[in-house]
């Protein structure tokens, strides 16, 4: 490679905060090449974004600063750019795309005019030109109506459509480098498989260099040039994408590699054989099942509705669901955004009235005697939630919060509670100081064992957990599982485990339910469904996850789940019906 | 278009906090001692003449029958004689209805025309010295009895600098105007200094905000940044804001058409429920009533078209 | 994530410093009021109701450092015993609305459904309802005085907690602290009360701080409009009332009345800022 | 020559002059229509009006009017019919005010154009007074009954120096010179303008900048400054105001004249006059104010004594009196000397609650008899003291201003003194009266004042006679 593009040079960033100075970013020092895709991975606070914000000069507040080193492009120094100067290159030379296109799209401003403006002020053309410059753009990063699509608003979109429209409007005026920072976090893996093709495909047409931030290894190994490892504001390895994957020096990024969801997960323990022995779920004594759903549907009525809005449309959260679940199972539900996977966790458990259909826990019928089943459910059921933080209360200890659950429970004595406390704590593999800590006092991961102690504190018989690890890093993730694993060992316990990352389900389930749009399209063994999709929407799914070989390429999608998609252009996040029909999956 | 559909079937939702209004005046008038008759009659009233009059409002029939007649008239358009002024109500608040709208509207444009920019400098260098003197001002704003600013405005303004007039109200617009000068500064220091805190506080927000830093990355300079983006997102809670205070500045315009002599509704009321003139409170309280439901209804048209994630 | 989570900490901490600045300057404000209204037998000078014909209108002086007013009463010790008055007026004009409009929103946010959609429509039409008419008519109806005051002000008053209350009820109820507590069989008293409200509830303490500065204000105008409270009790509302005839004469009857008014306002404004950014709230 | 403009504190309510009973009416009534008999500018004598003379029968039954040739402001003559009609309409229309102090009239005849018979049920020596007060301002007949009653009300056919040519309810009337007048040579004035300015302040700033020629109720405490201002002229006109301390005479020790004597020595009235009336206000001696007719000028005033009154109401048994005194709100003088009679009361003793309320509430409590003491003041709408004295001495319906008060030989003397013919008898009668109401305590005196009007330099006799009325026909403009 010729000189490259641009040259980050011993880039130190320092913080200066209550009188106290942290260096936030040390003395990183990574080149880009015309026409290379950068991957930046590393775990969340590592400062991925912070370098990237430096660049254009946007740092998040005053008090952090670039004391030291340079970012060379085109032969001057970007850290010593004015403020004037700095505009032109900002969207003109190097564009952002950032992760949460919904925060970051202007919601009372047409999609379109995002695009314009930034043609209109760099490019000084007439207002009708930028208009069908802008036009242009929306058709080439794939909206299929681009001239209508214009005049929408980014809360139109789907999530996928607005990060189109995001990545739009970083290519407005033709930058030499795009910065994408998590373009993908917020997205189902099918549309995350699209944006990154994307991503590819407008590096192949323009010829430009990018930037991807991302902190799943797996994206990286799909789409990047070459890597670079960062943890705590320090560079810890960089080189080319095989060579990095394949021998990795730092023992972080082997530890990252290794716990990789995609990763077999044999590395560990052997799981493979493992989750075969435990799981010969047709060789079971025939026993009652803990749970059954009998053609459950669940219908809320669309937002908006009133009095006078008249004909009564409804969201159909969950279509007639049937399944059930045996004592000791563990079932993972996976299903893209809006399947209707926390509906229907929420309806087993009597959180939220069930529309028609049966739900049976223990022998009590939800819809029939409700109030016996749900004197039950509370007393041998427990959820644990996606938002380690959110569902904690903010204002309680993690002591006090596990003691009230015990004395309104009741069935520990009130002189045992303080002990069960510190017991449930343990089990988890939380230090016993934690009791006296509020839930801000304790990262993403503790809060998610303080949630599955009060989980354990009811001594539940099923635990249903939604999406519980889809928040947290990759590590702690693996850690947070290898847990549950451990506890479902020991206590017996029946788990419903819902996430998107069908990775995870893998790892941890014997059986998988997959939904879609509120019905299930597929259940059974996990490694039968793994190893062999019957239904097509499964087989996209499964194809979509980003695989940590670089040389298992990601597919282009199966055409229906395109032409699937792009029904969401009309604004309609998820389907709508109007009482009796209901729209047949595009099978 | 869909989203402005409540346009149609939002009316209908009035009917029944009109209905509640026009009840509540009804009860709490009527409970308050003291005669409309005696009054009119002043010291020199009899037994007989006071009878005499009650017999002719009608008051000296059952309640509940005179708010069934009171119900009986509004739903011909009518609200019954003022028994002071002897026309009829609806009359009355035709001739004194026209300055308290313009005082309202007055106001409330100034205040707006004072709090952007004050907000605006205010977030844009917060922490500074100027965001310091914004949140000063503002406090102090709220701070003075609106009857003792509007007394030290007219000495200052009108008798010691003579350049506005001291009270009343004009006759062609111009002269309104002019009159209208320090009853609207009056309220509008109270009321832009409610505004500006809150703009200032959802613009600082906005400012900070991701689709700002998504607009500077693309390269725009920071006026665009802050009048395309950050001041049409941080009006909607001000409008909000604005819509919730209307019943407010409307008591609030009394004291200042009472200071500067202002022909309007509010001082119709105030005497009106001194003289216990039932119809006209009842009336001034509906018509109030209806002002403010409208307002709320304009502010939800506005948010709407600021906003096109709304619905209603 | 822990490394960040600490580091946000600290600038927690940082902020809270800075805004400290506010809080405490707030604080002061109002203790130094707090101070006057309860030493007040013993450091004003004079008793406040005690008139002297010998000493009309005098103008500040040594003697009476803000002047005396037309019945020769000492203006310094009529504020400094008004403090007492002002003081109570902004607590119960506030403490009454903020109990009632919180225990309402609460139970409206909460259940939703025909509660709600009852305890809406009484706030609309309590919005709708011309406050004047309101508190003109009891005061009418109960006579002129603080009780009719703080009557009127809390039947008005709690619509704005309880909107406040009522829309965090409606988020809060959904956040998943609240469904897992539903989930582990909490009555609904201990959730509402004892897990929603406490985070509710921080937005109404900072709007109460403002809405004390209302209530003053409402205050000042009753007494404007000849209502206020019973002479001879001081009252800062009533004196700048009452001194308007002296506007141009006799100034200081108005002005240190009205400047305490200002002060006390901008005290409880300060306060209720600082406390909204010490506790995280957004405007 | 130019319009003059007044600011007052309230707009009008109506031009149909039977239908208030308000003395911002009554102001604007006198210079829009004329009476058959007027009041001279001393507020002492009566005078030919649209009467141009009048006799009265021996039997003091019938009254025989003289019309003079005036006009209408829409041309029309002013005949003897439209008179008669009047006094009927007044004494008859439903919605009248007034009919009750017309009730004497039997009937009322035009012999012809010019010549007005009035035939009385019973005699009357007042009655003739009662000819002068505005709301019997002659009307006409034709003019009423083609307008109807409420177009009339809005916008009248004048009898007198000025038309009404706009009224903007709320904010002001505007007068127009009438050239029909029957002394239209006499007005000086191209017009009037009465203008609402409730705020005493603001309405006083507005003649300091010059943009009111005039303000009237002038508050007490701004005459000193206002005299200072070399722009402005303070007129300050006798009056026919009293105020006074109504003692509800059936509560407790009230009811004991001994009881009543004392707290009227406990009074300090000189200090009211010095604080409250800034020494523009007199002390009062008599229900009967001075400058009027019969005034008593010789009446007995008790000394300011407190220790006496303690030991007067040690004496009586009420040492420890408590005193539920009812204030009107909103009433910058009344709450003036509730706070200072608190204070003085005090030291004889007496301790005083006071009571604000609502002044339309205070009426009710005074008939209910819901009081120990209240401060009221009464202003006379006629020359003759009869209408006063019998509502505050002569047993009528109201209690004696709802003090209960009871004298069987002062009532019946009341009633002797409105039938006496002979004038030295009368004042006679009338000076027994007082001495009688001041020995009895009826109620206690407090003060006289004047009224308080401030004009801009350049306007000339604007005035204003005892009973109130302004002779906006002799002002002058320069
Ligand atoms: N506004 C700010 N003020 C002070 N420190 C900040 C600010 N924003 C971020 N930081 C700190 O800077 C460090 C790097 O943050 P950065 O956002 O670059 O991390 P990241 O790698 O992008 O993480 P993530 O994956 O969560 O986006 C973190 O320790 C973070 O706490
Ligand atoms: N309370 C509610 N009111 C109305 N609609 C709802 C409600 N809860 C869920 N829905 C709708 O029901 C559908 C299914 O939602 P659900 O939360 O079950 O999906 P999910 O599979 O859990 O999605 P995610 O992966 O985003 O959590 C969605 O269309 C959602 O918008
Ligand atoms: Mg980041
Ligand atoms: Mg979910």
């Amino acid at each position: 490679m010729s000189t490259p593009l641009l040259s980050i040079q011993e880039l130190t960033i320092t913080a200066r905060l209550a009188g106290e100075t942290r260096t936030l970013i040390d003395a990183v020092s990574v080149d880009l090449a015309r026409g290379e895709i950068l991957g930046l991975v590393g775990e969340s606070g590592s400062g991925k974004s912070m370098i990237c914000r430096s660049l254009v000069q946007l740092l998040p507040s005053r008090a952090i600063e670039v004391t030291a080193g340079a970012v060379m492009f085109e032969g001057c120094d970007l850290t010593r750019l004015d403020e004037v100067a700095m505009r032109a290159i900002r969207g003109g030379d190097i564009g952002m795309i950032f992760q949460n296109p919904t925060s970051h799209l202007d919601p009372v401003m047409r999609v379109g005019e995002q695009i314009a403006e930034g043609i209109r002020y760099h490019q000084g053309v007439s207002k009708r030109d930028a208009r069908k410059a802008a036009t242009e753009i929306l058709s080439q990063v794939g909206l299929p109506d681009p001239k209508r699509q214009y005049d929408n608003y980014a809360h139109e979109f789907s999530g996928g459509m607005r990060q189109r429209v995001m990545i739009g409007v970083a290519l407005s005026c033709n930058p030499k480098i795009l910065i994408a920072d998590e373009p993908t976090t917020a997205l189902d893996v099918t549309v995350q498989a699209q944006i990154l093709r994307l991503l590819m495909d407008i590096r192949d047409q323009r010829g430009l260099s990018i930037i991807l931030i991302t902190h799943d290894l797996g994206i990286v190994a799909q789409t990047c040039d070459s890597i670079a490892v960062l943890r705590g504001g320090r560079l810890l390895e960089h080189g080319p994408k095989r060579s990095v994957l394949a021998a990795p020096k730092d023992p972080y990024t082997i530890s990252l590699i290794a716990s990789h969801p995609s990763m077999p997960a044999g590395t560990e323990n052997g799981s493979k054989e493992f989750s075969l022995e435990i799981s010969p779920y047709a060789t079971r004594p025939p026993i009652a099942p803990l749970l059954e759903i009998d053609d459950l549907v669940v219908r809320f009525p669309a937002s908006g509705t009133s009095l006078f809005n008249g004909s009564g449309k409804v969201i159909t959260a969950v279509n007639g669901v049937s399944m059930q679940v045996m004592p000791g199972d563990t079932i993972g539900i996976v299903g893209e955004s809006g399947s209707g996977k926390s509906t229907l966790a929420r309806a087993i458990l009597g959180l939220t009235p069930l529309t028609s259909g049966h739900v049976t826990f223990d022998g009590a019928d939800l819809a029939l005697h409700r109030a016996r089943a749900l004197a039950k459910l509370r007393r041998q059921t427990a959820m644990v939630f996606q938002d380690p933080y959110n569902a904690l209360n903010p204002r309680l200890t993690i002591g006090d919060m596990l003691a009230e659950v015990l004395r309104v429970q009741n069935k520990v004595p009130a002189d045992g509670i303080h002990t069960r406390v510190q017991e449930l704590l343990d089990l988890v593999g939380l230090e016993r100081v934690f009791a006296t800590r509020k839930p801000h006092m304790l990262s993403g991961g503790q809060c998610q064992r303080a949630g599955i102690a009060r989980a354990l504190a009811v001594d539940p018989k099923l635990i249903v957990a939604d999406e519980c690890v889809a928040a947290l890093d990759v590590t702690i993730q693996r850690q947070i599982i290898d847990l549950f694993r451990d506890l479902k060992e020991r206590m017996n316990l029946t788990l419903i485990f819902i996430a998107h990352d069908l990775a995870i389900v893998r790892n941890l389930c014997e059986r998988v339910v997959v939904m879609h749009r509120g019905n299930i399209v597929e259940q059974g063994l996990s490694e039968e469904v793994f190893a062999n999709p019957r239904h097509p929407y499964t087989a996209a799914l499964i194809s979509a996850i980003p695989d940590i070989n670089p040389d298992k390429r990601l597919p282009r999608l199966p055409e229906p789940i395109q032409a699937d998609r792009s029904d969401f252009a009309t604004g309609l996040k998820h389907p709508v019906t109007t009482n009796s029909t209901t729209r047949e999956l595009p099978i | 278009m869909h989203r402005y559909k409540f346009i149609l079937y939002r009316p209908l939702q009035f009917l029944p906090v009109i209905f509640g209004v026009s009840l509540i005046t009804f009860i709490l008038v009527r409970l308050i001692p003291g005669d409309p008759a005696r009054v009119l009659l002043g010291a020199r009233s009899t037994p007989a003449a006071i009878a005499n009059i009650r017999a002719q409002y009608g008051l000296d029939e059952p309640l509940w029958l005179q708010y069934f007649y009171f119900l009986k008239n509004l739903a011909n358009g009518e609200m019954g004689k003022s028994i002071l002024y002897k026309i009829d109500v609806l009359k009355l608040i035709a001739t004194r209805i026209e300055p308290t709208i313009t005082l309202i509207v007055c106001s409330v444009f100034l205040s707006i025309l004072i709090a952007i920019p004050l907000a605006a400098i205010a977030a844009r260098n917060r922490g500074g010295i100027p965001d310091h003197a914004v949140r000063l001002i503002s406090t102090m704003g709220i701070g003075f009895p609106p009857f003792w600013l509007a007394l030290m405005l007219i000495i200052l303004f009108s008798v010691k600098l003579g350049i506005v007039p001291v009270s009343g109200y004009g006759e062609n617009f111009g002269d309104k105007l002019a009159h209208l000068i320090l009853p609207c500064l009056t309220i509008a220091l109270c009321l832009s200094s409610v505004l500006t805190r809150s703009l200032r506080a959802s613009m600082v927000v906005e400012l900070q905000s991701d689709l700002a830093t998504a607009a500077r990355a693309r390269g725009m300079p920071e006026s665009i940044v802050f009048w395309r983006h950050v001041l049409p997102n941080s009006l909607v809670p001000a409008v909000n804001l604005l819509a919730v205070n209307i019943g407010w500045l409307i008591g609030g315009t009394v004291v200042v058409e009472t200071v500067f002599a202002i022909p309007g509704m509010g001082q119709l009321l105030v005497r009106a429920i001194f003289s216990r003139d039932y119809m006209v409170v009842q009336g001034v309280a509906m018509v109030f009533a209806c002002g403010t439901v409208l307002v709320n209804f304009l502010a939800d048209i506005l948010t709407v078209t600021i906003d096109p994630r709304v619905k209603l | 994530m822990s490394t960040g989570h600490a580091f946000s900490a600290k600038i927690g901490w940082s902020r809270w410093l800075g805004q400290r600045l506010t809080l405490v300057a707030g604080m002061a404000i109002l203790g130094l009021f707090i101070f006057m209204a309860i030493a007040a037998p013993m450091i004003a000078p004079y008793d406040p109701i005690a008139q002297n014909g010998d000493l009309r209108l005098v103008p500040p002086s040594f003697l009476h450092p803000f002047g005396t007013d037309n019945f020769g009463r000492d203006i310094l010790s009529r504020i400094i015993w008004g403090a007492r008055i002002d003081l109570q007026i902004a607590f119960i004009g506030v403490a009454f609305p903020f109990l009632i409009g919180t225990v309402l929103g609460t139970i409206s946010g909460y259940f939703g459904g025909i509660i709600d959609t009852v305890f809406m429509r009484l706030i609309d039409i309590i919005l709708a309802f011309p406050f004047l008419v309101l508190m003109l008519s009891i005061i009418a109806i109960l006579g002129p005085g603080l009780l009719s005051f703080y009557i009127a002000m809390a039947l008005v008053g709690w619509v704005s907690y309880a909107r406040l209350i009522r829309t965090q009820m409606l988020v809060l109820k959904n956040s998943d602290y609240a469904v897992a507590a539903v989930s582990l069989g909490f009555s609904n008293a201990r959730i509402m009360f004892r897990h929603l409200l406490p985070n509710a509830i921080a937005g109404s303490v900072v709007f109460s701080m403002s809405d004390a500065v209302l209530v003053l204000l409402n205050g000042a105008a009753i007494s404007y409009l000849g209502l206020g409270v019973q002479p001879p009790l001081a009252e800062w509302g009533v004196m700048v009332a009452e001194g308007q005839s002296f506007i141009s004469t006799a100034w200081w009857i108005t002005l240190f009345p009205g400047l305490s008014i200002v002060v006390l306002a901008f005290g409880f404004s300060l306060f209720g800022d600082g406390l909204g950014e010490v506790l995280g709230v957004r405007e | 020559q130019g319009v003059l403009t007044i600011g007052r504190r309230e707009d009008s309510t109506t031009f149909d002059p039977i239908k208030s009973a308000q003395n911002v009416d009554n102001w604007v009534f006198s210079n829009v229509f004329d009476v058959l008999v007027r009041v001279d500018k001393t507020g002492t004598k009566l005078e030919p009006g649209l009467a141009q003379s009048w006799t009265v029968s021996e039997d003091g039954l019938t009254y025989t009017f003289i019309m003079r040739g005036a006009k209408f402001s829409d041309g029309s003559p002013i005949t003897a019919n439209d008179a008669a009609y009047t006094l009927l309409r007044i004494r008859d229309n439903e919605g009248s005010l007034w009919s009750d102090s017309y009730k004497v009239i039997d009937t009322a005849e035009a012999k012809d154009d010019k010549t007005l018979v009035v035939k009385l049920k019973t005699p009357s020596v007042p009655f003739l007074s009662t000819l002068a007060l505005p709301n019997v301002s002659v009307i006409s007949q034709k003019a009423m009954e083609e307008l109807g009653e409420d177009t009339f009300a809005e916008k009248p056919v004048a009898s007198g120096a000025f038309v009404v040519k706009e009224w903007r309810r709320g904010d002001r009337v505007i007068l127009e010179k009438n050239p029909n007048f029957w002394q239209a040579d006499r007005v000086k004035l191209d017009g009037v303008e009465w203008i609402s300015v409730p705020d005493d302040n603001t309405r006083m700033l507005n003649v300091q900048a010059g943009q009111l020629d005039t303000a009237i109720f002038v508050p007490f405490s701004r005459v000193e400054e206002l005299k200072k201002d070399p722009n402005l002229h303070v007129e300050i006109n006798t009056s026919t105001r009293e105020d006074h301390l109504l003692i509800n005479h059936e509560h407790g020790a009230l009811a004991k004249k001994e009881v009543r004597q004392a707290i009227d020595m406990a009074i300090d009235k000189k200090a009211i006059v010095d604080t409250v009336t800034f020494n523009l206000g007199e002390i009062a001696y008599s229900y009967i104010p001075k400058g009027s007719l019969y005034h008593y000028a010789g009446n007995l005033q008790r000394p300011y004594d407190p220790e006496k009154a303690k030991q007067m109401l040690a004496d009586a048994g009420a040492s420890a009196l408590s005193l539920n005194y009812v204030v009107n709100a909103g009433n910058e003088t009344d709450e003036q000397i509730a706070v200072l009679l608190q204070q003085q009361l005090q030291k004889a003793g007496v301790s005083v609650n006071l009571q604000k309320v609502d002044p339309s509430q205070s009426w009710d409590m005074l008939i209910a008899g819901d009081y120990d003491i209240s401060v009221m003041y009464w202003t006379n709408d006629i020359l003759d003291p009869d209408q006063k004295t019998t509502f505050v001495l002569g047993h009528d319906t109201n209690m004696n201003y709802m003090t209960r008060y009871r004298n069987d030989k002062v009532k019946d003397l009341v009633a002797a003194a409105r039938l006496e013919q002979d004038p030295k008898q009368r004042e006679a009668m009338y000076v027994d009266l007082q001495k009688m109401a001041k020995d009895d305590v009826n109620w206690i005196d407090l003060y006289y004042s004047p009224y308080i009007n401030v004009t801009r330099k350049n306007i000339e006799n604007f005035y204003q006679n005892p009973l109130g009325r302004f002779f906006l026909e002799d002002t002058v403009k320069n």
